[in-house]
């Protein structure tokens, strides 16, 4: 358990009892039972989250984002999946200590779901009404006509029309933007404290992409529920999110209000990340800045640095021992690194 | 980095000669229905597109999924057939070539794939899938191949001792360096780049738009780059065509696409597209589309933009807007900016 | 929906035309001899008087064409007439006559319909009801010690021949137990309890042997099925609703599962008219099957083309069927 | 008391296909309408003629049979009634044999009319048979299980080519026997009920038989010996060690009787090599190199242990025999006994004698022509044994075989465009079994006259398969044709089978007999060679 | 802190930019080593093959061991049950049940193989040939329809009445049959492979390394060689697994209708049918041969579950 001493994340940022964490995750530690051996896809990530925060999660294909997310709702099948470690608490609760009745009522009652892929995952031979009205029935057990009643204003919530109609529609009859409303509504049928978005627009064209953005961001609005919006794209992150947790390799190593990430990144993936970007606007580099290398397999529990192959800062410590997210800069800017960027030697750790 | 001379150098600037001209393309897939199958309309999914491509100069072509954008790849290829319009490739009309004198043309014209997994079969090693062109058009010996293959390798950036692997040990980027030198390995004047990079993580894609530009420049290749990342296509191309539902909407060198777009789709795709500075998000005005993509089976009237258009007015659904020069090298099809 | 299935009939026509001529021809060259059954003791001129009366000396053409006639217009017109009282003409109609026993075949394969379908029908059911459960808790339970066992069981069922199954059987069951028949009596009628119970036992050997070597087919078939499915996205999406792992499993996967499944079951049904040749000449269960290995070995060719000819029209409509059930089960799934 | 015993259950692995014997000749058939037609006379268990509709037998002494031997008279037994409760008449007999004898009709027990010119009806209860020519036998019309009596009645719209279109007729026919039939599903299962107008009040016994038909005869054999399912089963040809396991389980019987049946191999006179196309096996292809001679048939049955064979694949079924002709008793020969001893010496020296020398590869040659035997044979366990064990039996004196055996309705089916016929005889030997109807071996001994030699010309009909010629021969069916008297009759048939034996033209093996088994509780069943098994079914009876 | 690069990075090749390979990239192994390796860690599979590998060694070499004839009578010596003369016993006549199992093992695999060659042959090549292109599918696939409609079984029975004579003059007694039998299971089991295969066709051709060979200039009929077949390679070597068993399934249900081998050419279908009266005298006859049905069916059932998984690149993954 590498981090179980690591600062709790409850212990930052006393603004107030409403601000009590909805979710709060803490060393979470999982791993996969391959056929190759053990493929460590989360190595001790921790995080919270605010009621009506929005939390954005970045990292590369592969770097444990997902998994954390669904390993922390016991949504992983397991075998292969395993939990070796850490702790999550809902409200308060220890979610692994609950009932599977008290966990269903918590997932699609108190936590909904949105995930990447519209196409395939909306169950594909019941009608969208049935689908969103599954939940409905199951956790506010609505009788069928409110139910139905419900399910329609869901619909007409999330932008679909004549959502009457479309009910009794199937899923392939929706194009993907649709389909990922229709997604968006299953999540917040019960009105969820939290929901979780694994890379709801990736599979999305710009344009509907925008679209589903400004939807959220209303529905945010509206609903008053904390997100945790997966992605790789940074650009999604910065116009939406209060804060940013960087993953990489199975961990978070900087995590942080949303400008200080931007502005002040501190760990060199970070920064990395934000320079091989291309932009729309200002000036065109010549070439593109790369990271060299690949992310690591994650066949064992590192105990170095998993950046430090790559980092163009590494030294002997960064090979040494594992570094642990610390604060860092501005208020609740935490980083995993060893290497501190000249502009901020000065500034003391709070 | 060691080759930071190279990056200095200038890029290769496009001269003025035209390399391939598409005049009025148009692909149409047809559908059959009913009890005798009878053809009763058609997938339009390039109709009426032109443009030329100018030798040395990349060309960025964007839009949304399905827009058409991999058909008109292919179909100047030759890789789907040919509803209509003409494809002129070095001055040569390639459009109606068969049989042998079409194989012998494929030699000047390769393409990339989008899905570097999909694009390689897996059934074969790396020099397998590299020599397979060398194989078909030239006749080397067994030295010789095995010579140019890693020559080719090198050219990429794949250590020789990977000749031997199969695709499936290799990572996105790497597969990627495979199909680029696969398709480098004829010394072909004009590459199409059908999304390249769209499957691969932020921190390969760099790697691999930085090796096209790379050869670009030192072998004087032309490329049509595909993609529906605008900030990569306005880091890569030199002018950019938008394309919407099968149809051409505006052509424009870059920094006047970027600066000035005319055609109110490509402001609303210029505008959806997020950008890594939270500051800017959250003062940015957003044009945001309503409702979905037509289906190209049965596009709109008129301008095809028109139902998601902010700007319509009766005229776009009466009248197809002509693909018209606006300024100098800016086209745009649209009765606004008339 | 319509067009397409006005299609696929469409086709069907020519296709069993077709199927009607190979058939006849394919019979018809055949060396067989209505008169080789009878005793050595029958003169050869009579064995020549007996096939020229069974209408055996007309040429080819003619006699397809008769037995077409016979086929698509009177035993049509005649069942018509039974079914509806009505009638067409004189009623005195040219029938296909079975060479063995010189009455309609028709007729004979209507007399044997009921104990093929309940015999081979339910063994049918009861593979499917056995396999389905089997498949689904396999799949489920992926290496589990169930899912090794059930992989075990079923190659073993696919794996030992039913005529060695069954005999096994009457030996164990018949023979030495004495507790079900090794002859199944299909005159048995039930009328009341004890009748009943008779008729459970007379079927139960025979159904479980057929039964099992199906069962192990499908429950393969529904257990790759249900692995598929499982790892679909829908599955994690509907844990994630909260939806208890029966609704999960049971509403979810296999309403999808069942898919394939049900349209292989469809497309398998002829095999139940077919009937089980093996099995029912091992318990004499005198179905279909065996009528029609009777008829090839008593070279009775218009039984063997009739009931040739009825199976493949029950393989082309089932066919049709299953790719019907298809989309009726399947929503993606729109011909037109 | 008619009725009282409750069920019985017959089991004949050939289903019956139908109850009117006249347009099937299968045995199943049949026997299966034996319970419901019956015949003038027939034949008891040891083949003596009886009785069974009249009250004597016609003959010359009684002046039944008319002195020139053309005309037969039978009185009919007065008050039997059909089943339907109308009386039988000599009208129901004349009708027929008119529908027998209606060319269109496919009568199938036609040959028990050969000769006939016309059946008179004298009076209700008297007919006379008219025969164009002088029949010394005259019992073949009306007399066994193959040629009964149908109802006029019933049958007379369905005369010649109607015949096939009378189902229900078919299926159920009207007749004086001990049952009527209840429910008849064709190659499956007859139901019988007692006829209620049957002759002898107190008769039959049981008030239900089921006929089952299907499966195979060890599975017969199971389900009366073993399982006790079945009374009765018919036809058991089942390998004797199995029969007699399943006997000591003790629930039943297995019986068995001898007719005329004989397994025999019949030698190819002619020869049957390919090269010669249609010469091949005919008269005009010429003779068959080696097995005309007779020195080589008869090391080939000297060869033969035939106890062997009897033990492997008979039991009770089957006796050593060395005629083609081995009953009834006073037709059978004892000139060719030295057959029932094998002597592979005797062979050895004999094919020594006659020029055919050993070979390396232990095949005896002549001028070399090697003794390579093409065996063919229809398919069918015991005879694939029996094969199989001659093979191995012929291997000691030198003489190679090739063993070939042939689906039994290809085999028999007679499709002349079929190379696989027994009549074509596209082989050295075949082996078969074969018998007559009835008692009199006249027209059976005819078959091997040169006149039945199959050939193209005849279409490859004819009974003489092993195409075996000989003029002296023909004259001595000739003066049989002639001879009335029975001991003369006797002396006649006994020279011909001689004369078949000694050239070699036919190799006989076993006498084969019916092996049956029925229930130990089964009373009254007299197996019988000679007409229907089931022929005293009145009589049965269920013990307490 | 010190910026100080490491040379964890790795050496960059001359001529392109740095790219290195990851550390833990696996050594590098052929693609069907890895195939052997996955198969290897199914359990089933594995037992699968070493009882099938014992079956084809007991077939072949099984007859120098023990070699006496199987068609040898010694009617003195019949329905013996096990002993050191006959290990398995006799049957009725005789004959050694060891040298008959043997022999007929004999058969009853080279049924089993070559029946499924070619119906693999004929199922590949159709489906193939529809698969790729366009204008053959509908033909090919109504044909391949009407063979399903056919029935098969009745038509079977009259193609062995037909043949049988033909192909017995022209190739022998037992070569004939043979030659029958497997025809007549091979074209009567094609239809599932070319369906499958041509399904597969269909998604293949749609990959872009096929477009990308056709882009290259490749002529169609390499591009089947080249990357259509390789790549239908697992379900047609599936496919050719069950083909084995059911082929071997099959001639014994012909056996059991008298349509098999001559009673003197044994095969496993035949021995079982043969000895099936004798299941109570003498056990031996139905065990033996029933064991050796089940278990070569079973085992190569295994093997094609175990192929299927190890052939199947999501499982077999990275
Ligand atoms: N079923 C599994 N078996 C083995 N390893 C797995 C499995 N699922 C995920 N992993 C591994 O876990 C790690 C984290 O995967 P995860 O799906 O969380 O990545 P991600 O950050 O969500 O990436 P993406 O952006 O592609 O969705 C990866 O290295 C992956 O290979
Ligand atoms: N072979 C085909 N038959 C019928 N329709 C086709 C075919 N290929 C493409 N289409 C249709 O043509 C249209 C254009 O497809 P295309 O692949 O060119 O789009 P694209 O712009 O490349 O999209 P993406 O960004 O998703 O790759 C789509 O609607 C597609 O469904
Ligand atoms: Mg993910
Ligand atoms: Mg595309
Ligand atoms: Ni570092």
């Amino acid at each position: 358990m590498p981090l179980a001493d690591g600062a709790p994340a409850t212990a930052q940022q006393t603004n107030g009892v409403d601000d009590a964490p909805v979710l709060e995750v803490e060393g979470l530690e999982t791993v996969f039972d391959t056929r190759d051996g053990a493929v460590h896809a989360v190595n001790g990530v921790s995080f919270h989250l605010r009621p009506g925060e929005l939390l954005g999660v970045v990292g590369e294909s592969g770097s444990g984002k997902s998994v954390t997310m669904m390993s922390a709702l016991q949504l992983l099948p397991s075998p292969p999946a395993r939990r070796t470690g850490g702790m999550v608490r809902f409200r308060g609760q220890d979610v692994d200590a609950m009932t599977p009745k008290a966990m269903r009522r918590l997932r699609g009652g108190e936590i909904g779901f949105v995930f990447q892929d519209p196409m395939t995952s909306l169950n594909p031979v019941f009608t969208v009404g049935f689908q969103i009205m599954e939940p409905l029935r199951k956790h506010l057990r609505l009788s069928k006509p409110e139910a139905r009643k419900r399910a329609a204003e869901l619909l007409a919530m999330v932008g679909i029309p004549s959502p009457e109609a479309r009910l009794n529609d199937y899923p392939h009859q929706f194009s993907g933007g649709m389909r990922q409303r229709v997604m968006i509504a299953i999540a917040l049928a019960c009105e969820p404290g939290v929901v979780i978005a694994d890379e709801p627009t990736t599979a999305l064209d710009v344009t509907i992409q925008a679209q589903i953005i400004e939807l959220v961001k209303d529905l945010r609005q509206r609903l008053g529920a904390a997100i945790v919006w997966i992605t790789h794209d940074l650009g999604v992150i910065a116009g939406i999110a209060d804060r940013v947790a960087v993953m990489y390799a199975g961990r978070i190593v900087e995590e942080g209000p949303v400008l200080e990430i931007f502005e002040d990144p501190r760990h060199p993936y970070t920064r990395a990340l934000l320079e091989t970007m291309p932009h729309l606007e200002g000036d065109r580099p010549q070439r593109l800045r790369t990271i060299p290398g690949q992310p690591p397999v994650l066949m064992e529990t590192p105990v170095a640095c998993s950046f430090a192959p790559r980092c163009p800062h590494a030294f002997d410590k960064c090979l040494a021992a594992d570094p642990r997210l610390e604060p860092c800069g501005a208020a609740g800017h935490r980083v995993a690194c060893w290497w501190t960027p000249p502009e901020a030697e000065t500034e003391v750790p709070a | 980095m060691s080759d930071a001379a190279a990056l200095d150098a200038p890029r290769a600037a496009p001269t003025a000669e035209t390399l391939l001209r598409v005049q009025n393309l148009s692909v149409h897939f047809p559908i059959h229905k009913g009890l005798l199958r009878r053809q009763v309309g058609a997938v339009q999914a390039v109709d009426e597109v032109s443009f030329d491509v100018l030798k040395g100069e990349t060309l960025g072509l964007v839009g949304e999924s399905g827009c058409g954008k991999s058909t008109t790849g292919r179909a100047i290829l030759r890789l789907t057939p040919i509803t209509q319009g003409r494809v002129i490739l070095d001055g040569e009309d390639i459009t109606h070539i068969e049989g042998e004198t079409l194989r012998q043309r494929r030699r000047k014209m390769q393409m990339i794939f989008q899905d570097p997994q999909a694009s390689l079969n897996p059934r074969m090693n790396v020099s397998g899938i590299i020599s397979e062109p060398l194989v078909e058009h030239r006749s080397l010996s067994r030295k010789q191949m095995q010579e140019r293959v890693y020559e080719l390798m090198d050219a990429v950036g794949l250590r020789r001792s990977f000749a031997n692997r199969y695709p499936h040990e290799f990572s996105g980027g790497q597969r990627q360096r495979i199909g680029i030198a696969r398709a480098l390995a004829l010394d072909p004047g004009f590459i199409v780049c059908d999304e390249p990079i769209a499957a691969l993580d932020v921190s390969i894609q760099a790697q691999v738009v930085n090796l096209l530009e790379e050869l670009q420049q030192r072998l004087g290749l032309t490329y049509l780059f595909i993609s529906h990342d605008l900030s990569m296509v306005r880091h890569m191309a030199t002018r950019v065509a938008v394309m919407y539902l099968g149809r051409m909407v505006e052509l424009a060198p870059r920094e006047k696409l970027y600066s000035v777009p005319r055609h109110p789709y490509t402001q609303a795709l210029l505008s959806a597209v997020p950008e890594p500075d939270p500051r800017r998000e959250a003062t940015r005005q957003r044009i945001i589309l309503t409702g979905d993509v037509p289906s190209p089976a049965n596009p709109p009237s008129g301008c095809r933009f028109r139902t998601r258009c902010p700007h319509a007015f009766d005229r776009c659904a009466v009248e197809t807007p002509a693909f018209r020069k606006l300024s100098d090298g800016h086209f745009a099809a649209c009765h606004l900016s008339e | 929906m319509l067009t397409y299935t006005l299609r696929r009939l469409a086709f069907a026509v020519p296709a069993l035309l077709a199927i009607s001529f190979i058939i006849f021809a394919i019979l018809d060259l055949a060396p067989s001899d209505p008169t080789a059954q009878l005793p050595l003791t029958i003169p050869p001129e009579v064995r020549e008087k007996i096939r020229l009366s069974l209408g055996l000396g007309e040429p080819f053409a003619v006699r397809y064409w008769k037995w077409l006639i016979q086929f698509f217009v009177n035993e049509p017109l005649n069942l018509i007439e039974q079914w509806t009282g009505w009638s067409f003409g004189d009623g005195d109609r040219l029938r296909v006559l079975s060479w063995q026993t010189r009455s309609p075949v028709v007729d004979l394969i209507a007399q044997r319909m009921p104990q093929t379908l309940w015999v081979v029908g339910m063994s049918y059911v009861l593979g499917a009801l056995i396999a389905i459960p089997i498949g689904v808790i396999s799949a489920y339970r992926q290496y589990s010690w169930f899912d090794q066992f059930g992989t075990l069981f079923s190659m073993v069922g696919f794996s030992i021949p039913t005529f060695f199954t069954g005999l096994l059987f009457i030996v164990i069951f018949s023979v030495n137990l004495e507790w079900f028949p090794s002859i199944y009596d299909t005159t048995h009628e039930v009328t009341d309890w004890e009748s009943f119970v008779f008729q459970i036992k007379q079927m139960i050997m025979p159904t479980m042997v057929l039964g099992l070597y199906n069962a192990s087919q499908i429950s393969r078939f529904m257990r790759a099925s249900m692995l598929d499915n499982l790892g679909q996205d829908y599955v994690r999406t509907a844990r994630a609703k909260g939806m208890t792992e029966k609704v999960v499993v049971l509403v979810h996967v296999m309403r999808n599962s069942l898919i394939p499944v049900v349209t292989v079951l469809a497309l398998n049904l002829p095999q139940v008219f077919g009937g089980a040749i093996i099995t029912e000449q091992i318990f004499k269960v005198n179905g279909l099957g065996q009528l029609l290995i009777g008829a090839i070995e008593g070279g009775d060719i218009p039984t063997v083309q009739t009931l040739t000819f009825i199976f493949a029209v029950l393989i082309v409509l089932f066919n049709l069927i299953a790719d019907l059930l298809y989309g009726i089960l399947d929503p993606r799934i729109r011909y037109d | 008391e008619r009725g009282a015993d409750g069920q019985l259950n017959i089991i004949y692995w050939q289903a019956v296909s139908i109850l009117n014997p006249f347009l099937s000749g299968g045995t199943k058939d049949v026997e299966g309408s034996s319970l419901v037609l019956e015949p003038l006379a027939r034949y008891d268990e040891t083949g003596t003629m009886v009785p069974w509709l009249v009250d004597v037998i016609p003959s010359l002494e009684n002046g039944g049979v008319s002195e020139d031997l053309k005309s037969i008279t039978w009185k009919l037994k007065p008050g039997i009634k059909w089943s339907d409760g109308t009386d039988f008449t000599a009208e129901d007999v004349a009708f027929t044999a008119a529908y027998c004898m209606d060319e269109s009709g496919g009568c199938q027990q036609v040959a028990a009319f050969t000769d006939v010119e016309s059946v008179e009806v004298i009076d209700p209860l008297t007919v006379k048979v008219n025969f164009a020519v002088a029949k010394p036998f005259p019992y073949g019309p009306f007399v066994g299980a193959q040629s009964p009596i149908i109802q006029k009645a019933q049958f007379a719209d369905c005369m010649g080519a109607k015949a096939p279109e009378c189902t229900d007729a078919n299926f159920g026919p009207n007749g004086t026997g001990p049952y009527v039939v209840s429910e008849f599903k064709p190659n499956d299962v007859v139901v019988f009920a007692p006829n209620p107008h049957y002759r002898d009040a107190a008769k039959p016994a049981f008030s239900t038989v089921v006929f089952k038909g299907g499966g195979d005869a060890a599975a017969a054999a199971r389900s009366v010996l073993e399982t006790g399912e079945f009374d009765y089963a018919w036809n058991l040809q089942v390998e004797p060690e199995i029969l007699t396991q399943m006997a000591a389980a003790g629930k039943g019987t297995v019986v068995s009787a001898f007719g005329t049946s004989v397994e025999r191999i019949h030698t190819n006179f002619s020869n049957p090599d390919p090269a010669l196309g249609d010469a091949r096996s005919t008269l005009e292809g010429g003779k068959h190199p080696f097995l005309t001679d007779p020195a080589v048939t008869k090391a080939l049955s000297l060869a033969i242990d035939r106890e062997i064979l009897v033990e492997a694949g008979y039991g009770a079924a089957g006796q050593v025999t060395c005629n083609v002709l081995p009953a009834p008793e006073i037709y059978n020969s004892t000139n060719n006994d030295w057959c029932k001893t094998p002597d592979v010496d005797e062979a050895n020296r004999l094919l020594d004698e006659a020029g055919y020398e050993m070979g390396s590869d232990g095949v005896r040659a002549k001028d070399g022509v090697r003794l390579s035997i093409l065996f063919q044979t229809s398919t069918n366990s015991v005879r694939q044994g029996t094969q199989a064990l001659l093979k191995q039996m012929w291997q000691e004196i030198g003489v190679e075989t090739e063993l070939r055996n042939i689906s039994a309705s290809v085999f028999f089916g007679g499709d002349p465009s079929s190379p696989d016929t027994f009549q074509k005889f596209y082989a050295d030997l075949e082996m078969y079994t074969n018998n007559f109807d009835g008692t009199d071996p006249e027209a059976y001994m005819a078959s091997w006259r040169c006149s039945e030699i199959p050939s193209p010309k005849t279409n490859w009909l004819g009974a003489n398969m092993p195409r075996f010629c000989s003029e002296e021969y023909d004259a001595l069916v000739a003066e049989m044709a002639g001879t009335a008297e029975l001991e003369k009759r006797a002396e006649l048939a006994i020279k011909m089978n001689d004369m078949l034996m000694e050239s070699g033209a036919i190799i006989p093996l076993i006498h084969r007999g019916g092996v049956s088994a029925h229930a130990v509780t089964l009373e009254g069943v007299k197996m019988n060679e000679w007409d229907s098994e089931l022929w005293n079914i009145a009589d049965w009876t269920r013990a307490e | 802190m010190t910026d100080q690069p490491i040379p964890a990075g790795g050496a960059t090749p001359a001529g392109g930019p740095a790219l290195v390979a990851a550390p833990a990239m696996p050594k590098h192994r052929s693609q069907w080593s890895d195939v052997w390796r996955q198969f290897a860690s199914h359990r089933g599979a594995l037992a699968g093959m070493a009882v099938f590998l014992f079956i084809i060694l007991l077939c072949t070499l099984g007859a120098f061991i023990h070699d006496v004839d199987p068609q040898k009578l010694d009617i003195r010596a019949k329905n013996q049950l096990m002993s050191w003369e006959h290990p398995l016993g006799t049957d009725n006549l005789g004959r050694d049940m060891l040298a008959q199992i043997i022999a007929g093992g004999q058969v009853s695999l080279a049924v089993g193989v070559t029946a499924m060659l070619l119906s693999l042959l004929v199922g590949t090549l159709i489906g193939v040939l529809s698969g790729y292109f366009r204008r053959l599918d509908g033909p090919l696939m109504r044909f391949t329809d009407l063979f399903l409609a056919l029935p098969l079984l009745p038509l079977l029975l009259v193609i062995i009445m037909l043949f049988r004579d033909m192909l017995r003059t022209a190739f022998g007694p037992e070569s004939g049959i043979f030659i029958l039998i497997v025809f007549v299971i091979g074209i009567t089991s094609w239809m599932q492979t070319a369906r499958i295969v041509r399904g597969d066709v269909l998604a293949l051709k749609e990959r872009e390394f096929v477009l990308a060979a056709k882009s290259i200039g490749t002529p169609s009929r390499r591009i089947i060689l080249r990357h259509i077949l390789p790549n239908v390679l697992s379900p047609i070597m599936v496919s050719a697994t069950l083909g084995v068993a059911n082929a071997i399934i099959t001639e014994s249900a012909l056996s059991f209708l008298g349509l098999g081998f001559p009673s003197d050419f044994p095969t496993w279908g035949r021995l079982l049918y043969d000895g099936a009266n004798f299941m109570t005298l003498t056990p031996d006859r139905v065990i033996w041969p029933g064991l050796a049905i089940s278990l070569t069916v079973l085992s190569v059932n295994y093997i094609g579950d175990g192929l299927r998984d190890a052939l199947d690149p999501r499982i077999r993954g990275r």
